[in-house]
């Protein structure tokens, strides 16, 4: 699997809503070998602070010149670069990591995202639809973060449902409330968004036997499996080393308990 | 300037190590050079220093175990790695296609686990010298103690050099009063090089949860946040001894390469600058040509040590 | 989240130095407070640490005497200073209408420098406090030696204790193995605080010239590219010793200054952040309170030393 | 003298040739209280590197709210500037140091301007303006950086002499060559550019037995007279600290030898 270091050019950023924006970019070479569930880390300022690069999962992705970022603004990474402008260049390096696994053919499956954590899942669900029943359930603290993704996920053909910290939009509460009504006819669950959400999604499927995966997160520092700072504590006392090993790894190797 | 097509001559030796150019990657920093084959033309370099090695593998530190700091960051990996066996079986393959010197970084807990994994890395093909790290901050029984006093850095440097006819090169902790002292008793114990600076032990806390950044509390401090110490260390290490002196410490550019070898430097590593800006050494190789070209100068050898001083 | 109107007590204890909160500014980067009149309120601060002061004055190195480095700077003033008769004459004045503590850093080349020093500044109107330099890098004869040799800290501290009635805090170097070591040398020999870290030695070179940028060649690194080790050293002190430590090193900001406090500080100094940011110092006064409140609590003095350890 | 820590917003960014620029900012405080050859010490960067504000001389100030730099990009700080958008903010410290010092009533002024030292020297010009011949010769390695700035001195009725490196303005060669012809009817100079520019128009002035003022460079880490770094080699073995004594000091007070 090639990496490149690639300098790509902002076509748009649209803000989605509060804090959550939306990058375009074009980068032929990463967006040419770019798979689901992949990242890039992108250099967010152009002298030494801050210096490392901060990894964002593929959002979208057109297969050959030009994908997209979701960017939720927490600190001073996310900052510079909710306040970048079209034209601009932006250094990536990618795609990184290990994606997702694709399910068992023509099987039903639930996308479960939460937060940002909805990111890396709409490019799965473009690369998904196929003949099959594709359930999607988006939480998030409110609804304003949801409603444009909830359509494009509905235009791809997707079950969505919604859950939102203060009940504006859909089911007031946790968006892995709704998920046990899913399982019985799903074959896999793919989740992404916070640790928490994520070993609850891990339970559930464990519970109800339903193959799960989930993209998780580490702070890194080179995203290349270099540096070994991207720990987590995995199953058997082992450690995984997001970059490499994940960020999508399969629910069973990562120990939820720690 | 120059004329445009001087020959240039990127070559300089570290003792009996011959390299083509003076720009090698600084352990931990490079994973086993695989990591970055796609990113950099790998046979351009003058070098690669493996991630450090012990006798058996080894977990490493529990997560988190790095932080971002101005200009710089903290690790604590804990020396995480796949052990000398697994190393030479599963990573050296792949090392001797790299078509530039490998060199092996070693760590132990005794002065017999240097020597014996010394023993073990010499015959195996494709390895070009061994570093001897006695300085990493970040495992409580490691080499912390060896890298602070002139006698047990000199035991180990000698039992290294018992062990192997590879070329040593041990590498200098900076947490010292006295850096000059270290480098005097790890020349007279018989290094054929001295590279520096290894990190500096530092610590970052998160003022909202009130909790060490790091599970291991303390780390090292890598990055051009320590440029500056570590230029001054080189400067004094190559002043006072007469083996040559790798550079290491916030290397990220041509123009800080170049200011280590007029410090004196024979050679330099890249560490951290390998992670936001994976192409540094290839470009940096390229630089210090072009350098040399700007400046007049046909030969990187001719510039190591040329800091002009005085009015 | 605790009640928005929690009163919060803002008084730390120096020994016996009383201060209205903890926030004072660092030598040699504050000037002699008039400088910052207009841009701070000094009635606001916890004190000022003045520009270091010897017996006569000093006319300081030649230029260039700063550089920047990444996310810091270098500087080789040289201890300028208008020296202890002109500074009790000229700076004093202004000094005592500030309504803050007022603590004076005082330098030597001998110990009996230090001790006569020490004699002239007591009984001085407005003078709360010396803090003892026995650390500065940029002078030949100046405090290296002392700062870096436990039994030569131990010394100046005992001759400064018997020639002032003044609260003595010595101020540390952090160019050494054994930072503890070094604490509890000026703890045993009578310090009633300790403040850390002065600047780390470092040194920059210009690549097109191949000359050092300072005049001194070497020079001090201060800013938050130093704050890892500054923040490491606190608490390795903080934790060894039973007398009051200052924190300083590249804080900026209130998360800055918070860290120190977490890691063991009672007080901190704002240094080389006055420079990019003189605003600085009353903003982390404000900024500690709002921190306080935040985390629902009423007093500075109960978070300090309070860092979280553990699982 | 009050000095201010103070926002500004930044109206305009005129680019009046390669690499120079003017930025107009709203500066209410430090515009009201500047005067000319004062500077400003300004934040080039959101974050910590590069750490250091710059030193820019006040180039054009209209006494109530809007003050103007000149820029010569560089370095890092200066590109960063030469970077920023109308509506941005931009930190300043000021007006700081001293500046110029009047001549005598109704007599003849020279002013000399070697390249981006020109910038102080327009706001002078403007407050000169008074029945009274100022000469102003303008040097610089090209024309183009020359033709705006000398238009703008002649319209405020000075006399303009211009010399270039290349020779596309006005005299080939460097501007002290113009210095000599215009010493017999001036009462004073002033002088601002590259330290041996300032050294020839000392020196010739010194000759001519007419007052010259010079405007220093120094590195600066406060500009506000703290931290001692400043320092140009003075008279008499003593140093002078750019940022305090000057910028603008008596030619007389600064050591050209060393
Ligand atoms: C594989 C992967 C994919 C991700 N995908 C996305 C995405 O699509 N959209 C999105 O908005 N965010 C995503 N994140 C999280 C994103 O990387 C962080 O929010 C971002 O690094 C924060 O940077 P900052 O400078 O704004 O925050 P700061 O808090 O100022 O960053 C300080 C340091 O913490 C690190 N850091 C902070 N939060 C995180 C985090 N949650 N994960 C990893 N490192 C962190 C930064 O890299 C930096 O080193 C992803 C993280 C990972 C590991
Ligand atoms: C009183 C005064 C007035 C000035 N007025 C102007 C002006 O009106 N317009 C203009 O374009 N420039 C002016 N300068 C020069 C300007 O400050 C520098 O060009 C600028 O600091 C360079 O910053 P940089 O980051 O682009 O360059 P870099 O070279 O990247 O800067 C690195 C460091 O060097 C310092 N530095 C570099 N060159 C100079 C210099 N010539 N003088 C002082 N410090 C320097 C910077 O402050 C910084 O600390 C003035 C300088 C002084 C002292
Ligand atoms: C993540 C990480 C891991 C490291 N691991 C090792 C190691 O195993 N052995 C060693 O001698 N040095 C190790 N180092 C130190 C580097 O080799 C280098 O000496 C130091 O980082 C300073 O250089 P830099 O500022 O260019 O990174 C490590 C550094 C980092 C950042
Ligand atoms: C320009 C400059 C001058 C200094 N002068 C002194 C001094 O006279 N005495 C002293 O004890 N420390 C001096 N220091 C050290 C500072 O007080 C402080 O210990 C150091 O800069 C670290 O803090 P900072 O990173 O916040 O700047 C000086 C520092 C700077 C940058
Ligand atoms: S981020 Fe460096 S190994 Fe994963
Ligand atoms: S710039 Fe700090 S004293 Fe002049």
């Amino acid at each position: 699997m090639p990496e490149y270091q690639e300098n790509s050019i902002i076509d748009t950023i649209d803000r989605l809503a509060e804090n959550f924006y939306r990058l375009s970019l074009r980068a032929p070479l990463i967006a040419s070998a770019a798979r689901p569930g992949q990242f890039v880390m992108v250099s967010c300022a152009p002298f030494l602070d801050p210096l490392l690069r901060r990894p964002f999962s593929i959002h979208r992705c057109n297969g050959s010149d030009t994908l997209q970022l979701l960017i939720r603004v927490v600190g001073r990474g996310t900052e510079l670069l909710a306040r970048c402008r079209p034209g601009q260049s932006l250094s990536l390096i990618g795609p990184l990591g290990r994606g997702f696994n694709p399910p068992p053919p023509a099987s039903s499956v639930c996308l479960v995202g939460g937060g940002i954590g909805i990111a890396p899942l709409l490019f799965w669900a473009e690369r998904l639809k196929t003949p099959r029943r594709c359930t999607v359930l988006l939480g998030s603290r409110t609804g304003k973060e949801l409603t444009q993704l909830a359509a494009e996920f509905s235009q791809l053909g997707c079950r969505v449902e919604t859950a939102t910290d203060d009940g504006s939009l859909g089911h007031r509460g946790l968006v892995t409330d709704l998920l046990a009504a899913h399982l019985p006819t799903a074959a896999k669950t793919y989740a992404c968004g916070p640790m928490p959400m994520m070993a609850a999604v891990a339970q559930t499927c464990r519970d109800a036997k339903v193959a799960c995966e989930v993209s998780l997160e580490a702070h890194m520092a080179c995203g290349l499996g270099a540096c070994l700072g991207c720990t987590v504590h995995g199953d058997g006392g082992r450690y995984l080393h997001v970059c490499k090993n994940g960020p999508v790894v399969n629910a069973e190797e990562v120990a939820w308990q720690r | 300037m120059a004329a445009l097509n001087l020959p240039i001559d990127l070559s300089v030796s570290l003792g009996p190590l011959a390299l083509t150019n003076p720009v090698l990657t600084a352990s931990g920093t490079f994973g086993y050079a695989a990591e970055f084959a796609h990113l950099v033309p790998l046979a351009r370099l003058g070098g690669v220093v493996v991630k450090g090695i012990s006798l058996a593998p080894r977990p490493g530190n529990p997560p988190p175990r790095i932080v971002e700091t101005p200009c710089g960051m903290l690790n604590a990996i804990g020396l995480e790695n796949v052990g000398a066996d697994r190393f030479i079986a599963e990573k050296m393959p792949f090392l001797r296609t790299c078509c530039c010197r490998v060199i092996v970084n070693i760590l132990g807990d005794s002065i017999e686990e240097y020597a014996v994994l010394a023993e073990r890395l010499t015959g195996v093909a494709g390895i070009d010298a061994l570093e001897v790290n006695i300085s990493c901050p970040n495992v409580k029984k490691g080499g912390v103690a060896f890298g602070t006093v002139p006698e047990m850095a000199a035991t180990v440097t000698q039992a290294v050099k018992a062990a192997t006819n590879l070329p040593v090169i041990v590498k200098l902790s900076p947490n010292v009063t006295d850096i000059v002292a270290m480098a005097r008793a790890v020349e007279t114990a018989g290094a054929d090089a001295i590279s520096l600076i290894n990190t500096l032990i530092g610590m970052a806390i998160d003022a909202r949860t009130r909790r060490p950044w790091l599970a291991n509390v303390i780390g090292g401090l890598s990055g051009p946040a320590i440029k500056p110490v570590a230029l001054r260390m080189v400067w004094q290490v190559a002043s006072a001894v007469k083996i040559p002196v790798i550079g290491i410490g916030g290397i990220a550019t041509t123009e800080d390469a170049v200011e280590f070898l007029l410090a004196g430097a024979t050679a330099i590593q890249v560490g951290t600058a390998n992670f936001f800006n994976p192409a540094a050494t290839g470009q940096i190789v390229d630089g210090i040509e072009a350098y040399l070209r700007h400046q007049g100068e046909s030969a990187v050898r001719d510039i190591v040590g040329s800091l002009r001083l005085g009015a």
